[in-house]
């Protein structure tokens, strides 16, 4: 067991640091120093977690959880408090090292791609931001902590996707990421306030080590309906995925992460590899003992994901922006690991192949998702456009980034010996083995739709003739600080498989997992076999459309003359412009409506009227008051006879 | 002649002060109707004194004093109608509609 | 000694107001130069006193003002002919109230230094303003108590006739009218609480101590609650706060909003639920039918706003619709929760109205609509709005979010379906509030800036240092609500009677 | 005990017309002696008021009917306060006005007049029988009269006059009536018989005698619906004879009406209770509904102290300690805060009409009148800390105590209705921009001192507690 905590702060403390000394004084000053000093940080903090990492691993103590420190945040009543700590765990340590290795990367990819950026000092420092509060949801020891660090890695997301703010299209795309998360967020809070009411805890052990049984007798009122105890829990496992669902930009509420490259690219890749999609996965894995338990919400989770998965990579298909591209494959990869995870339920029974797969699958996307997007990041830079039909034939302009795409897309298309292709395999296999073969033939006929559209970039980006102007002049030349980075980030792509295998099948081992009826199923040896023989086709579908000598690239590219599927297709089966008609104009319009309405008219109006009627009753008084004496005198007599007969005097 | 008669007979004359008070526009009437009511209640005091009260000097010293009061207000409200009179240039009280709502 | 300095937070306003009596008012600089260091003198006392009450901790209250744990404490016969006494003393609750009035006062001083129109009558107000509501947070005698809590309907129809913006009498009108109309209910059940207690006597304390015929208590505390609830814009009594707010001058909105409203949450707890327990157990639960008003609709029609007062007044509505949530709860984390909410949106609205009139000086509107990327020309006072706005969405860090995860957690608690229903639906509208909260944001400092604002300047030393203070006590409660919540804990304990 | 020196301040208001109109005849109408005498004299006799110990003693004179129990010396007090501050007011009007020439003349003889309504309203305070409790209501009324017509060349004065005077025999007449009947049922006019007479029984001429007697007295306190005269009279008077009347008249009306309930009629105070209720919450409630939308300065004070009446009659619900003593104490606050408002409005009227657009742009003019304005309509308003509001405390109080907790929540929540046409009054004068066809104003020495002097007094008169402790001390009883 590790013996000195102090390391473990700093894994914290830096990124803090460089969000608060940027943010405050030299994001202003200069942007040299700021990006000096925000790549000193996260190097520190990545040396840091590496260090917690070979620690842990090399200590007897792995794969136990530990907490490294847990201090006292807010106390609800006696042993019910939320606290802030570090939790230790294969799954938190890999975490830990994913998240700084990227974000350290990352920083130093942005040196090259911020350069001449008026405020830079501001994106570092709010990328570390990013980093620390990631790093704090990886490191949570309950729920609340979770929580906590949940929502500050939204805001630090909306602030980055928004970076360029007076770009219009920019701060929508933020709004709408920030917003959509929200929404998910507060049914995540919803789940947490109503398990933490049953369990009288947020802590993740108690969670984790729930059984059912002892909640069946009593019932709770969740004010529409009386249910017992334990169908509370599964309806908060429900919303507590909820969470992750909108984090990882599950369908539908996939819309947001598309349009969030609106942002600086280096985002783009840190969201998409390490820091915020994979959070959802993340929680479902963390309490996947948990979920586990509550009732069929993992076969839930499954089938969002399956959809996802190939919803997703069938949209990628069409694409011609390259980081739309990437963003659906991020889409369709985070499926993966959601309907691995969820494919671990069968009837009763627990496989926990899923999980590892799941947990592994993070780990190697992690560096190929990160390269890939840093490598689009380059283009971009280079050529000025986010669109395929102005690249091409930029092999011989930038070696480096061509020879380490290729890497990464072999990876991602999970080509043996590439890292994608062992968790890939994996996850299959996970499907398999819980006998959900409708999701398993998903995955497989996704595993060659990957390869195909990841391909089609390649092609298209890096073969052919050149087809844009900047290209054919030759500006085009490799940045060092951009390519460093993609460089570094090939190694893992190509190795973390081969590598990481070992060190999953260890520590990720299932069997550590505290989940009833755990069972063990042998693996099936064909598998992979097929999942390589259909990525080669698709491969081979790829090349012979968009790389092979007769290839009528102009052809494949053009829009004319499309079916109407396609179109649909391409248009992301309208996804955006419904949830805009249907969520922004008539949901919450029509509501906004209602509601100004009510205040506007019904209570104004009986304020009006109460005003009005007593203004009558004045005017009655002073009509009264006409001058006219013989009336004055009258009202004497009058009032004498009004109090004789309501004067109730006893006469 | 009992305390009941003339109690009706006070009331009455009330009540045609009263009514008088109403159906007059002239200032000089009102005032005499005025008169009239005041009258009513001196009848109530001397006829109280005469026949019930226990201490009758009080009623009668009442009436007395009350003939006295009514003839310095009497005093005081010619005054006002006749300063009123050099502006009107007559009594209707008709015409006292200056100050109103 | 310490009492003594306690008594001197509401004197020192006074004696400042008598002090600057004599100067001319011509003599600006020297005026507001006096009342902003007497303003900082009373923070720095209130500060010191706050600090002194956590270090002597709750065994060193006042043995004489059990159940409740007073420090300061001080009884004084006042007014023979009812029993009325000068009581004054502090537990927890009071002292950061207490402390968020004298930061808001501060504040408010210093964000209306260039104000149009005769300052030395506004500033001598604000000090009144100040010294009603301090008053208000530190009497434990009910007249007292009454005297203070109306007396700032006086200052405040002035100050938004004399110096408000826009429909300023209809605004002042509906503010002053509608908060009369409240305190005069509660007037009306304070006679009441006198002659059935049976003591004869307006001492909560004394008062807390005997229980009132239920029939009494069946009528009078509706009537109180909802008299109390009428300045914390309770729905339907909320009609006032939009149009005060948006016709109220910045110091005053700040004040109104930060502190003001807090006043009536304050008074149900401190007046209504404690002194009558059980017809607060009977009531609530239906009290919080009302909520669905604040907490669900409120945001939605702050999204249909253009104007940002207006924007921020609805947004004050939802927000202490949840402190209303947290009193109906009648659990300890909701309490507690409830206390938290009223400091922290002090706190919150304070910054959102002080950068709004700061933005408001400079571009002459608050239409969101008719501005758009004044961020880069205002990039100060822009970070400002943003944060409070992420304060306002209860971003964890932040006090909102501390004050807002106890309401729900203690409002879960309390098992009446409708409580469950209003709670689960004032979970899920925290997305409405951001959506309102963001799209504000977006219009105002985002997007294409137009030509007309290119020449504004940011922030000055002054107003940064508003606003940074402020902040502060957001990140403060935010990043350490620990030793927050065990005092307010220890204040409301003896207030759990139920 | 008998003291008969407690019978001096009487004996020297009575004497004291008579001195100063006297003095007419030495000097000329604009020599300053006889304003110089007056004034020394009320003064001297407001001080020598204060000599007198709280204690509950009685003495008795003449005809055995003069008693000066404390109610009876806190009561002239208030008289006395009237008329200093009345006199202190119409000054003003007898040196030349805004256009040079006096608003008004013959101070002499207006302070006489002024010093013989006063002297009724001791005789009210001090009357132990119907006879005496007549005249001193009569002393009382009379030279109000004359006082509402003080300005013979003025249109509105003579005709507010005629509608007084008019309107007031009438009122008297009822009176008489109701005294007749009572003399009749107790067959004495000694209230201690009458007491007694009531005590032992009630019967339908006991009650019409109330009846009248209400009604009699409700055309002085302006209870509804016998106010009607109040709001023509109060316009068409000259001002500080509309302060007056607000003032002594209403405090010797209310006077009389408390020696009546807590003296003879005591034991059937149950029975009257409701009836009273009614008459307050009906009284306070038109009256606020008629100052909503007035335009006219005193005009809306009519109505403003029509309103006043009526929560002045919420106290006679308690009983006799609470009962007098908040009335004694609402009296205090309400001359003081009235006359404030009065000086005001002499000032406005000096140099404008006396409307509410005249008050434009007060706060930037004079900021000092504007603020008195403000406090003194707060005051009104009863606001707290000033004085109005635990002026009109003392008024609920006493109500509550009784348990009439309906008629004071109805009074409570009137206080909104009230307050919002206070500050209609203030919005014209905070709010308003000036327009410079308004004459501009001018303040002598005088006016400021009193000015700054009331408001002071409003101030700090409720929250300073010795004044309501030394009245609540007076009554042992």
């Amino acid at each position: 067991m590790i013996n000195d905590v102090s390391i473990s702060y700093l894994i914290f403390l830096m990124p803090l640091l460089v969000f608060a000394i940027n943010g405050l004084f030299l994001g202003r000053k200069s942007d040299k120093a700021a990006a000096a000093f925000a790549v000193a940080g996260n190097g520190i903090a990545m040396v840091s977690a590496l260090i917690v990492a070979v620690h842990y691993f090399s200590s007897t103590f792995a794969p136990q959880k530990a907490v490294l420190f847990d201090f006292p945040f807010l106390s609800f009543a006696e042993n019910f408090a939320a606290k802030i700590g570090l939790l230790i765990d294969p799954l938190s340590v890999m975490m830990l090292v994913v998240v700084t290795v990227i974000s350290f990367l990352v920083n130093i990819y942005s040196i090259g791609y911020m350069r001449g950026d008026r405020s830079a000092g501001r994106f570092f420092s709010i990328l570390s931001l990013f980093s620390f509060s990631m790093l704090g949801l990886v490191a949570a020891t309950n729920l609340f902590q979770m929580f906590i660090f949940w929502e500050l890695v939204g805001v630090s997301s909306y602030l980055l996707i928004g970076f360029w703010y007076h770009k219009p299209s920019a701060v929508s795309a933020s709004k709408q990421a920030f917003i959509l998360t929200r929404f998910a967020d507060s049914f995540f809070l919803l789940g947490i306030v109503i398990v933490s009411y049953v369990v009288q805890s947020f802590d993740f052990f108690t969670l984790n080590g729930l059984t059912l049984a002892a909640f069946k007798k009593e019932t709770i009122d969740l004010g529409l309906m009386v249910v017992s105890k334990a169908d509370a829990l599964i309806i908060g496992s429900i919303l507590i995925f909820t969470g992750g669902w909108g984090k990882s930009a599950m369908f539908p509420m996939h819309i947001w992460l598309p349009n969030a490259m609106e942002g600086p690219t280096p985002v783009s890749s840190i969201i998409h590899s390490a820091t915020m999609v994979v959070a959802g996965v993340y929680l479902v894995a963390r309490l996947f003992p948990f979920f586990a338990v509550c009732g069929n919400s993992l076969t839930l989770i499954m089938w969002v994901g399956a959809f996802t998965m190939i919803f997703a990579a069938v949209i990628a298909c069409t694409q011609k922006d390259i980081k739309r591209i990437l963003a659906y494959s991020t889409l369709s990869q985070l499926g993966y690991m959601m309907f691995a995870l969820g494919a671990c339920k069968t009837g009763d029974a627990v496989i926990a192949t899923g999980w590892t797969a799941s947990t592994f699958h993070i780990f190697t996307h992690a560096f190929f998702k990160c390269a890939l997007f840093l490598i689009a990041g380059s283009l971009i830079h280079q050529v000025h456009t986010n669109d395929l039909d102005a690249m091409g034939g930029l092999r011989k302009k930038m070696p480096l980034t061509y020879w380490s795409s290729l890497i990464c897309v072999l990876a991602i298309a999970g080509i043996p010996p590439f890292s994608g292709f062992f968790s890939k395999d994996e996850i299959i296999l996970a499907a398999f083995q819980g006998h959900h073969y409708v999701v398993f033939g998903l995955a497989i006929l996704t595993s060659g739709l990957t390869t195909f559209y990841m391909f089609r970039l390649f092609f298209l980006a890096f073969h052919g003739a050149p087809r844009s102007e900047s290209v054919k002049q030759g500006h085009v030349h490799e940045d060092f600080f951009m390519t460093l980075p993609i460089v570094i980030l090939a190694v893992p792509a190509l190795l973390s498989g081969l590598l990481g295998k070992g060190i999953f099948e260890h520590y990720f081992v299932p069997g550590r997992l505290r989940v009833p009826q755990l069972v063990l199923l042998p693996h099936a040896e064909w598998i992979p076999y097929v999942a390589v023989a259909v990525a080669a086709v698709a491969l081979l579908i790829a090349w012979f459309f968009y790389a092979s000598p007769k290839a009528k690239v102009e052809r494949a590219l053009d829009e004319s003359n499309r079916s109407a599927l396609y179109k649909v297709v391409y248009h992301k089966f309208y996804f955006d412009e419904m949830y805009y008609a249907v969520v922004r104009q008539f949901v919450i319009g029509g509501i906004a409506r209602v509601a100004r309405f009510i205040q506007d008219y019904i209570i104004e109006g009986i304020l009006a009227f109460c005003i009005w009627f007593i203004h009558k009753l004045g005017d009655l008084v002073r009509y009264a008051q006409g001058g006219n004496l013989s009336f004055y005198l009258g009202t004497l007599i009058i009032g004498v006879l009004l109090w004789r007969f309501l004067g109730q005097l006893p006469f | 002649m009992t305390l009941m008669n003339c109690l009706i007979l006070a009331f009455l004359l009330f009540g045609i002060g009263v009514w008088g008070l109403m159906r007059r526009r002239h200032l000089i009437g009102m005032l005499i109707s005025i008169e009239l009511m005041l009258n009513a209640a001196n009848i109530n005091f001397i006829s109280f004194a005469y026949f019930s009260a226990s201490d009758s000097t009080a009623g009668a010293l009442f009436s007395i004093f009350v003939i006295a009061v009514t003839a310095c207000e009497m005093a005081i409200a010619l005054a006002i109608i006749v300063s009123m009179y050099r502006r009107y240039k007559s009594l209707d009280v008709e015409q006292l509609r200056d100050l109103h709502d | 000694m310490d009492t003594l300095l306690f008594n001197l937070i509401w004197i020192l306003p006074l004696i400042t107001v008598l002090a600057c009596a004599p100067i001319s008012a011509q003599k600006e600089t020297l005026l507001k130069t006096i009342h902003a260091t007497s303003g900082t003198i009373v923070l720095l006392l209130v500060g010191y006193l706050t600090y002194r009450l956590y270090t002597l901790g709750v065994d060193s209250a006042a043995k004489e003002s059990a159940p409740l744990l007073l420090h300061y404490y001080m009884d004084i016969p006042w007014l023979h002919m009812f029993n009325a006494h000068y009581i004054v003393g502090a537990d927890g609750l009071n002292m950061f109230l207490l402390f968020l009035t004298a930061v808001i006062v501060w504040g408010g001083i210093l964000v209306s230094w260039n104000i149009k129109g005769n300052q030395k009558v506004f500033f001598a107000l604000i000090q009144l303003l100040a010294t009603s509501v301090y008053g208000v947070f530190m009497s434990m005698d009910l007249v007292l108590f009454f005297v203070f809590y109306e007396m700032e309907a006086l200052c405040m129809y002035l100050m938004i006739a004399g110096y408000g913006s826009g429909r300023k009498d209809y605004g002042g009108k509906k503010l002053t009218l509608t908060l009369a109309f409240g305190s005069s209910m509660i007037l009306a059940t304070l006679f009441g609480l006198y002659f059935e207690s049976g003591i004869y006597s307006f001492s909560l304390v004394e008062l807390s101590k005997v229980t009132l015929p239920m029939d009494f208590q069946m009528w009078a505390f509706p009537l109180m609650f909802m008299g109390f609830a009428v300045s914390s814009s309770l729905f339907p009594f909320h009609f006032w706060s939009p149009d005060g707010h948006s016709a109220a001058p910045t110091a005053v909105s700040m004040l109104a909003a930060g502190v003001m409203m807090k006043m009536g949450a304050y008074g149900c707890l401190r007046v209504a639920m404690f002194l009558m327990p059980e017809a607060a157990k009977i009531w609530l639960p239906y009290v919080v039918a009302l909520l669905i008003f604040n907490v669900v609709l409120g945001p939605f029609i702050a999204l249909r706003h253009k104007d940002l007062k207006y924007i921020t007044a609805y947004s004050s509505i939802s927000h202490l619709g949840l402190i209303f949530l947290g009193l109906a709860a009648l659990t300890p984390v909701g309490l507690r929760g409830a206390s938290l909410q009223m400091i922290s949106h002090g706190f919150l609205t304070g910054l959102f109205f002080a950068t709004i009139g700061m933005i408001y000086e400079r571009t002459h509107t608050r239409d969101i609509t008719e501005m758009g990327g004044i961020m880069r020309k205002l990039p100060f006072l822009g970070v400002g709005f943003v944060i409070a706005g992420f304060a306002g969405l209860g971003l964890p860090g932040f006090s909102g979010f501390i004050a807002e995860s106890n309401i729900f957690i203690g409002a879960f608690q309390q098992d009446s379906t409708l409580t469950r229903i209003v709670t689960v639906l004032a979970i899920l509208s925290i997305t409405t509030t951001a959506v309102y909260i963001l799209q504000t944001a977006n219009r105002m400092l985002h997007g294409n800036m137009p030509a007309k604002y290119e020449t504004l300047t940011d922030a000055t030393f002054r107003e940064k240092l508003v606003v940074v203070v402020l902040v502060l006590c957001l990140l403060l409660i935010g990043v350490f609500p620990g030793w927050i919540a065990d005092m307010l804990d220890q204040s409301i304990a003896p207030m759990m009677r139920w | 005990m008998y003291i008969p020196n407690f019978i001096i301040p009487d004996l020297l208001l009575l004497l004291f017309p008579f001195i100063v109109i006297g003095s007419r005849l030495f000097c000329t109408d604009r020599s300053k002696v006889p304003w110089r005498i007056a004034n020394i004299g009320f003064i001297a006799i407001f001080v020598l008021l204060n000599f007198i110990p709280l204690s509950g003693g009685v003495g008795r004179f003449f005809i055995t009917n003069w008693h000066i129990d404390d109610f009876g010396v806190l009561m002239r007090e208030v008289l006395m306060v009237s008329a200093i501050l009345g006199i202190w007011l119409a000054k003003d009007y007898f040196e030349h006005g805004g256009d040079g020439k006096p608003a008004m003349h013959q101070i002499a003889e207006f302070i006489g007049t002024v010093a013989f309504a006063t002297f009724g309203g001791f005789t009210v305070v001090s009357a132990c029988d119907l006879l005496t409790f007549f005249l001193g209501l009569e002393i009382a009324t009379i030279p109000m009269y004359a006082l509402a017509a003080w300005n013979k060349r003025d249109q509105y004065g003579s005709e507010a006059a005629t509608k007084y005077i008019l309107m007031g025999s009438v009122a008297t007449a009822f009176e008489l009536f109701g005294f007749s009947y009572l003399y009749g049922f107790a067959g004495s006019i000694h209230f201690d018989s009458i007491q007694h007479a009531v005590a032992s029984g009630s019967s339908p001429l006991l009650w019409i005698a109330v009846l009248f007697l209400f009604a009699g007295i409700g055309f002085k306190l302006t209870l509804f619906p016998f106010y009607t005269w109040a709001p023509d009279v109060y316009e068409g008077a000259p001002t500080p004879v509309t302060a007056i009347l607000s003032v002594t008249s209403k405090a010797t009306a209310i006077a009389f009406l408390v020696v009546l309930v807590y003296g003879p009629l005591s034991p059937i105070k149950e029975q009257v209770a409701p009836f009273i209720a009614l008459l307050a919450g009906t009284t306070l409630f038109v009256g606020n509904l008629g100052a909503l939308k007035q335009s006219r300065l005193r005009r809306f004070m009519a109505y403003s102290s029509i309103a006043q009446a009526g929560y002045i009659m919420v106290a006679l619900l308690g009983d006799a300690v609470m009962g007098k003593t908040a009335i004694i104490y609402y009296l205090f606050v309400y001359a003081i805060s009235n006359y404030l408002a009065f000086f005001i409005f002499g000032i406005i009227g000096h140099h404008r009409e006396e409307t509410f657009d005249s008050l434009r742009g007060l706060s930037k003019q004079k900021p000092t009148l504007a603020i008195a304005l403000a406090v003194a309509m707060f005051s009104l308003a009863g606001i707290p800390p000033l004085a109005g509001f635990f002026g009109k405390f003392h008024l609920f109080f006493s109500g509550a105590s009784t348990g009439h907790y309906g008629i004071v929540a109805f009074a409570v929540l009137n206080n909104v209705l009230a307050l919002y046409y206070y500050l209609q009054l203030i919005k014209s004068a905070w709010i308003d921009d000036t327009d410079e066809h308004l004459n501009p104003l001018r303040m002598t020495k005088r006016q400021r001192n009193v000015i700054v002097l009331l408001t002071v007094a409003v101030i700090v008169l409720g929250v300073l507690p010795f004044l309501s402790d030394n009245i609540f001390a007076g009554f042992t009883f």
